[in-house]
């Protein structure tokens, strides 16, 4: 069993694979959540599974090069950005209505 | 910067210099456009010497240029590598119509001296159309003659949609959209050239020495002939013309029937029949019997308005039907009859929407019935009135008769391309309008200056001010100078038609580089 | 004959029409600074310098031409007024040839006893100035008319002759009736002036494709016989109809027009609103004979026409003797005279209509005609002036027995019914008979018996006009205490009544002929002229039986021909079918559905558009729900569709 | 080799199995607290995986930032917005067919894309992940590298972002005076902590 194991590492596919299961299950997570600090953690998932795929990309295609590594921390920085600045509209949002639920927030209509 | 670029400057410059004094300084703002436009016409004067000895020189050559010859051309690089520049010069046809636009706004500018909301923006943003008009009148670049066709364009959404009457928002916004639209066909065209010339320029003297395809020019012709009959008053896109000029303050309708619809004339004989003479050939029937239509159709319905405006607007349409139709004659003859059409017809419809202002500023209605016996109380009005009115319907000894005479015979002569029987059943056709003309033109102004005075107010209007005789002065002045002595206005055109006519005609050398 | 050796006053005959403009742009523009009477002898003035010019013109013309011998045409002066094409242009310039020298003549001659009557007759007048300065429009633009040297330049003053009697008959423009006028008579006029300006451009044309290296607009190629025979041949391509036979006919529209011929007379009448010496001067002597003047100049082409030629006769006829029966019944003493007038131009239309190039006979009966014409009409006009003048009132049933309150007025109008009515000693006798000696002559006997009747009805109508103003007692006691004019007006009525007795003895023939053929037939004389004053006395006798004294017999007669009558006093309703014409079916079935069609379907096209883009808008709001996170699906789902389509493309 | 390739592929196949187990409980979890711990928890595994494909400084930076200040932000605020202690209600069928939907159609696309370009990286990664190279000196100099492939610019953008985050989170969060009086009454009694 060992060696079946030694024999077929993880290829480019089988962590492609992973990485857009990780984000449909983020896309889940925005679409299905009606918290918005859940749509908020959907949009985590999805941004940390484009990172993987830069780190995957960059070792497994040119491994010499740091290029995609440079893209994830990139990646990781907006992530945090965009987290903080999301948490402040939905205190706001709680302050005003008194809830997060995202499909009360529907003035934005016309 | 030549004389060229100050003639686009001074209106500008001015814009400023009202738009930096303060809202309060009524007075000073009037002065201000009024020196402006002022010295802009002396300025006009003065390029027209020079324009005289200039185009005197190479008069002879003209004869078989088939590239017009421009003077005072100034050329300064803008985008180098789209091939747009800025180049403006100075031609017959152009210079005629500066000298009409400046006085037009001279007039326009005289006869809005009673505005009284909002002076400051109003006389900015008059004069900053005003440039735009000049731009395209004397740029040679298609994307420079674009940028201020838009910039002509524009304001009269803000003049008419604030300063206006009656339904003023549905008429700007009307009038805005078709001419947009006009000027969507046009852009096309622009860049259709711009690409099919693949000389990778947009200047016009350049493109000119291209020869397009017959195909090509089959379908850009019509783009651009109609980009610019919207704005021209082309049959079917007339439309916004009536609600616009009736919606529109004194000025702005003066200036804009007197002068932007003339861009539409202007634009199709410079570029649509200079640059595709093939797709004229192809097309100018068609749309000589277009034309035939918007100028009998247009006497027509003037017939049965009620309101001055719209008569005037109606009236309008017609005459700016003999300018399309004289282009498309496609004949010497016809075409310079389409400029002198333009010349004095600007200068009519100036004169008339400048006195319906003036009347209705005292009537303060323009239902023709309502009113009645004006001539009583109002002699300078009235007969200045008159004047404009015989003009139009085509009196000789003034101005009108010149223009139509051209257009019939230069319809009624015909060219080599077309079937003579057709041709000459259209001129006969548009001739019917001179009749139709004079009635409505005689039952309108007869039912509002002739007879008694019915209305008790009516009873103690006063005639025209000063600067209201100024104004329409100098208008009758042009349009009796232009009648009596037309041929100072035909020498300046004649030879800068010529290359158009050598052109239909691939006869002739081809003139030196430009 | 070269320029030089012309004598001064014909090198700048230019005067003859200047003057008068010159004063025109004097009197318009200072009218209000210097008081009414300046403006009055300012004017007349001028018309006066005019008149003399115009004589010395006529001098020197007929020294070098002798009466005798045939006039050729010269053109002393002219400049090129607006080149269109290279020999296409119109000239401005002075054609001197008998006719126009005749016409000159009489024009300013004319037109200064009328100015001279105005002084007295506008006297106290609102816009006296301004009547003044348009009088003088007038003068300039008939005298531009007449001494025009290229075609296009006599159909502008055509134009300013139009204009100018608009501006005339609408002078009380407080009036509705003398605005209605006004316009009537322009619109008409303009009209007729189309078919004009077609014939034009049509010979223009054919002149400029087939003449080449001539001017096609000028006279004198279009009168040269070389030009005219290039001419017949060409087919106009209208129909099949030849050039020159449809080119006659439409120039004969504009002169039928300015002339009254029968389908467009309706405005002559009506013109009677303005004041009436202007009547005299532009509805009797000058302006209406200009359609006779353009037909007589261009009368080489029509003589080249031939059937046109035909055309004119019966139309000239026809005219002649509808306007005699309507005269008889009208009642205002202007529309009579007004009427008369169409009658008498009728005479001279079918005195050239039965003319040829062979026996241009007719050309100068018709010439002569006009010339004498001109002074009894006149004076006509400025006698019943007088008269509406004394009596204000213009009704012949409210006047009557003026003979013994208006005794020189009554002399000089007797003068003046005689001359028209064709009795011997007076000059209307002579050119009558010589018309009608023409149109028998000329084999046109139909023609010749119209003529005939006609001069007998024009004797009836204008005694029953002298007998019910002058003979018996007043009527009105507005005519009881009627008073003689003033001299300023009498003076021009003795210079007239004087014209019109002279005007006869003049050896015409001399003058004026076509091209080389004889003056008047000999033979035949004496039968027409005894033919002649048979008819006219038989008519006379009738009005005097009619009218004379209580004027009771015609109520009688009137009544026993009744529905005729007053079919014939309503002038057969032309005028009501003109109105129904104009306004029913052109303005109510074409002018309002284009105006319906334009406001509705042509605008409407545009605001339909403008509707269909907020329909449509307001059909897609269902999408914008607000909920973040549909956006958010409709994201997904889009961004999904464009990987497929990006990479189902790169398959 | 720190491990053998083996242990490379089981260690693989087991975090994968962990952070996707963790990923679905976090998007599905009714109470939104143990929804952020799962999170975290997904987060960390991703840091494993950093690890498994050499690039042991991603991996602290991952936990460091995603895992120390992203989720300890998010659980602040779920305090903050006290949703922690109301449960949840169950998102309707509807809602959670159509993300259902979104999400499979993304991943079958996602793979069926990868399944087709697979020749594209046919020769890479053979090696795989199993040696650790040290390369924080080279992403250190790559990130303030001035040449055409430095990220300097990057770099200054993503700290002057960073500045304007923070600057925007203290006014929209902060405690408003102005339309206070406006506000309704009882949003200004006893004011929750803000951040």
């Amino acid at each position: 069993m060992l060696e079946v194991l030694a024999s077929n590492p993880p290829g480019v596919f089988h962590w492609l694979v992973l990485s857009s299961l990780l984000f449909s299950i983020g896309v889940y997570g925005m679409l299905s959540r009606r918290n918005a600090i859940g749509v908020l953690m959907g949009v985590e998932l999805a941004l940390n599974s484009g990172a993987l795929n830069f780190v995957l990309f960059n070792r497994l295609l040119a491994p010499a090069t740091v290029d995609g590594e440079v893209m994830s921390i990139f990646i990781v920085t907006v992530a945090a950005a965009e987290a903080v600045v999301g948490m402040a509209i939905f205190v706001l949002l709680f302050k005003q209505m008194k809830t997060v639920d995202m499909t009360q927030a529907s003035q934005m209509r016309h | 910067m030549g004389l060229v670029s100050w003639l686009i400057a001074v209106p500008f410059l001015t814009a400023l210099l009202v738009v930096f004094t303060p809202a309060g300084k009524v007075e000073r703002i009037r002065w201000i456009s009024a020196l402006g436009t002022g010295l802009h016409l002396v300025l006009t004067a003065v390029v027209t010497f020079q324009y005289g000895r200039l185009a005197l020189a190479d008069a002879e050559s003209m004869k078989s240029a088939r590239l017009m010859t421009l003077h005072l051309v100034e050329r300064v690089p803008w985008f180098e590598s789209m091939g747009i520049q800025y180049f403006v010069g100075l031609d017959g046809i152009s210079l005629a119509m500066v000298i009409l636009t400046s006085i037009i706004i001279f007039a326009g500018v005289m006869a809005s001296w009673k505005v009284t909301e909002r002076r400051k923006e109003f006389f900015a943003l008059l004069l900053v159309l005003v440039t735009g008009v000049f731009g395209v009148f004397l740029s040679f670049d298609l994307f420079l003659f674009f940028m201020f066709y838009e910039l002509a364009v524009l304001p009269m959404y803000l003049l008419i949609g604030i300063w206006g009457t009656g339904p003023k928002e549905y008429s700007a916004m009307k009038l805005t959209l078709m001419l947009l639209i006009g000027s969507a066909f046009i852009l096309v065209g622009f860049l259709a050239l711009y690409h099919a010339s693949g000389l990778h320029t947009f200047d016009l003297a350049r493109l000119a020495q291209v020869s397009y395809p017959t195909d090509f020019q089959r379908w850009v012709f019509p783009m651009l002939f109609i980009g610019f009959g919207v704005i021209g008053a082309l049959y079917p896109f007339h439309t916004w013309s009536p609600d616009g000029h009736s919606s529109a303050p004194t000025a702005v309708s003066m200036l804009h029937a007197g002068v932007l619809m003339k861009l539409g004339g202007y634009g199709a004989l410079r570029i649509a029949v200079y640059l595709l003479p093939e797709g004229a050939k192809i097309w100018g029937l068609f749309f000589m019997a277009v034309t035939t239509i918007n100028i009998l159709y247009g006497s027509f319905v003037a017939i049965m308005q009620k309101d001055l405006k719209y008569f005037t607007a109606y009236s309008s349409v017609s005459h700016c039907g003999f300018v399309l139709f004289g282009v498309a004659a496609l004949n010497f003859a016809g075409m310079k009859g389409a400029v002198i059409q333009m010349f004095s017809h600007g200068i009519m419809t100036g004169l008339f929407f400048g006195l319906i202002g003036m009347v209705y500023g005292r009537t303060h209605t323009r239902i023709i019935p309502e009113m009645g016996g004006l001539a009583r109380v109002m002699p300078w009005l009235a007969s200045t009135f008159y004047i404009a009115g015989l003009a139009s319907l085509g009196l000789p000894g003034l101005s009108g008769f010149v223009a139509e005479s051209h257009v019939f015979l230069g319809g009624f002569f015909g060219n080599p391309w077309h079937s003579a029987g057709v041709m000459k059943a259209l001129t006969v056709l548009a001739t019917f309008s001179i009749v139709v003309t004079a009635v409505y033109v005689l039952r309108g102004l007869a039912k509002v200056f002739m007879g008694t005075i019915e209305n008790p107010h009516f009873q103690d209007l006063s005639d025209a001010t000063l600067s209201e005789k100024i104004s329409t002065g100098l208008l009758v002045a042009t349009l009796v100078f232009v009648g009596i002595m037309p041929w100072y206005l035909v020498d300046l055109i004649e030879p800068s038609i010529l290359p158009l006519v050598n052109r239909l005609h691939a006869l002739g050398p081809v003139l030196g580089q430009q | 004959m070269q320029n030089a050796d012309l004598s001064f006053i014909l090198r700048n005959s230019w005067l003859v029409p200047a003057l008068p403009l010159f004063s025109f742009a004097v009197v318009a523009l200072f009218a209000r600074r210097f008081s009414e009477k300046a403006a009055g002898v300012v004017a007349t003035a001028s018309v006066f310098g005019s008149a003399v010019a115009a004589g010395l013109v006529a001098r020197d013309y007929f020294r070098i031409f002798p009466p005798g011998t045939d006039g050729q045409a010269l053109v002393p002066w002219s400049i090129e007024w607006l080149r269109y094409q290279d020999r296409l242009s119109i000239t401005v310039g002075v054609l001197v040839d008998p006719i126009s020298v005749l016409l000159m003549v009489v024009v300013t001659t004319v037109s200064f006893l009328v100015h001279l009557y105005s002084t007295g007759y506008m006297r106290g007048e609102r816009g006296y100035g301004r009547y003044f300065a348009f009088l003088n429009l007038f003068t300039f633009s008939m005298l531009g008319l007449v001494v025009a040297s290229n075609i296009l330049q006599m159909y502008m003053c055509w134009e300013l002759v139009g204009l100018s009697s608009f501006l005339l008959i609408g002078f009380y423009y407080s009036r509705p009736a003398a605005v209605a006028a006004s316009k009537k008579a322009f619109i008409v006029t303009r009209f007729a002036d189309l078919g004009f300006f077609i014939g034009i451009i049509l010979l223009g044309y054919h002149g400029f494709n087939l003449l080449d290296g001539q001017h096609p607009f000028d006279f004198i190629t279009l009168s040269s016989p070389a030009s005219l025979e290039k001419l017949a041949g060409a087919t106009s391509g209208f129909l099949g109809v030849g050039l020159l036979p449809l080119a006659a006919v439409l120039v004969f529209m504009g002169a039928a027009g300015k002339s009254a011929m029968f389908p467009l007379h309706i405005w002559l009448p009506d013109a009677m609103e303005g004041p009436t010496p202007v009547s005299a001067l532009i509805h009797a002597a000058t302006m209406v004979v200009a359609g006779v003047y353009l037909v007589a100049r261009m009368f080489g082409v029509f003589a080249a026409a031939g059937d046109a030629l035909l055309l004119v006769a019966y139309v000239g006829a026809f005219t002649c003797f509808f306007a005699a029966v309507i005269a008889c019944t009208q009642d205002d003493v202007k529309r009579v005279l007004a009427f008369s007038t169409l009658s008498q131009i009728g005479y001279m239309m079918f005195a050239l209509g039965v003319s040829s190039a062979a026996h241009p006979m007719g050309y100068t009966a018709s010439m002569f005609h006009l010339f004498t014409h001109a002074f009894f009409k006149a004076l006509l006009f400025l006698g019943a002036g007088a008269v509406i003048h004394a009596t204000h009132t213009s009704e012949i049933w409210k006047m009557g027995g003026l003979r013994r309150k208006m005794p020189l007025t009554h002399a000089t109008f007797l003068v003046a019914t005689l001359s028209i009515a064709g009795i011997w000693p007076f000059s209307g006798f002579f050119s009558k008979d010589e018309i009608l000696l023409s149109a028998l002559a000329s084999g046109h006997h139909g023609v010749f018996a119209i003529g005939l009747l006609t001069a007998g009805l024009t004797a009836f109508y204008m005694f029953r006009l002298y007998f019910l103003v002058f003979s018996g007692f007043p009527r009105d006691e507005q005519a009881g205490h009627a008073h003689e004019a003033p001299l300023v007006m009498l003076i021009p009525l003795v210079a007239l009544a004087i014209l019109s007795v002279l005007a006869g003895w003049v050896p015409f023939s001399d003058f004026v002929r076509f091209g080389g053929g004889g003056g008047f037939h000999e033979e035949g004389h004496a039968l027409v002229a005894a033919l002649g004053t048979v008819a006219a006395l038989l008519g006379i006798g009738f009005s005097w039986f009619l009218y004379a004294g209580k004027g009771t017999r015609a109520e009688a007669l009137a009544a026993r021909f009744g529905a005729l009558h007053l079919v014939v006093k309503h002038k057969f309703y032309i005028d009501e079918i003109y109105l129904f014409i104009t306004h029913k079916i052109i303005f109510r079935c074409i002018a309002a559905p284009v105006a319906w069609f334009d406001r509705n379907v042509v605008d409407g096209g545009v605001n339909l558009s403008g509707w269909c883009a907020r329909v449509s808008s307001r059909g897609l709001t269902f999408l914008q729900t607000g909920q973040a996170q549909a956006y958010g699906a409709w994201l997904v789902g889009g961004s999904i569709i464009v990987l497929l389509v990006a990479w189902a493309a790169r398959l | 080799m720190i491990w053998s390739k083996a242990t490379g592929t089981l260690l693989f196949y087991l975090f994968a199995v962990v952070s996707v187990a963790l990923a679905i409980a976090t998007v599905s979890s009714r109470r939104i607290l143990r929804a952020a711990v799962y999170l975290m928890g997904v987060l960390a595994v991703t840091a494993g995986f950093y690890l498994l494909l050499g690039a042991p400084f991603l991996a602290g930076v991952q936990i460091l930032v995603y895992v120390g200040g992203i989720v300890v932000l998010i659980v602040y605020v779920v305090m903050l917005t006290r949703s922690s202690d109301l449960a949840e209600d169950k998102p309707s069928a509807a809602r959670k067919s159509t993300a259902l939907l979104a999400a499979l159609a993304s991943f079958v696309l996602a793979v069926t894309v990868f399944k087709s370009s697979e020749s594209a990286f046919r020769g890479a990664g053979s090696q795989a992940a199993t040696m650790l190279i040290d390369d924080t000196a080279m992403i250190g100099r790559a990130l303030l590298d001035r040449g055409p492939r430095g990220y300097v610019l990057p770099f200054e953008l993503v700290s002057l972002l960073l500045l304007a985050v923070v600057i925007g989170g203290i006014t929209l969060a902060r405690k408003i005076q102005v339309d206070q009086s406006a506000a309704p009454k009882e949003s200004s009694d006893g004011g929750v902590a803000n951040a």
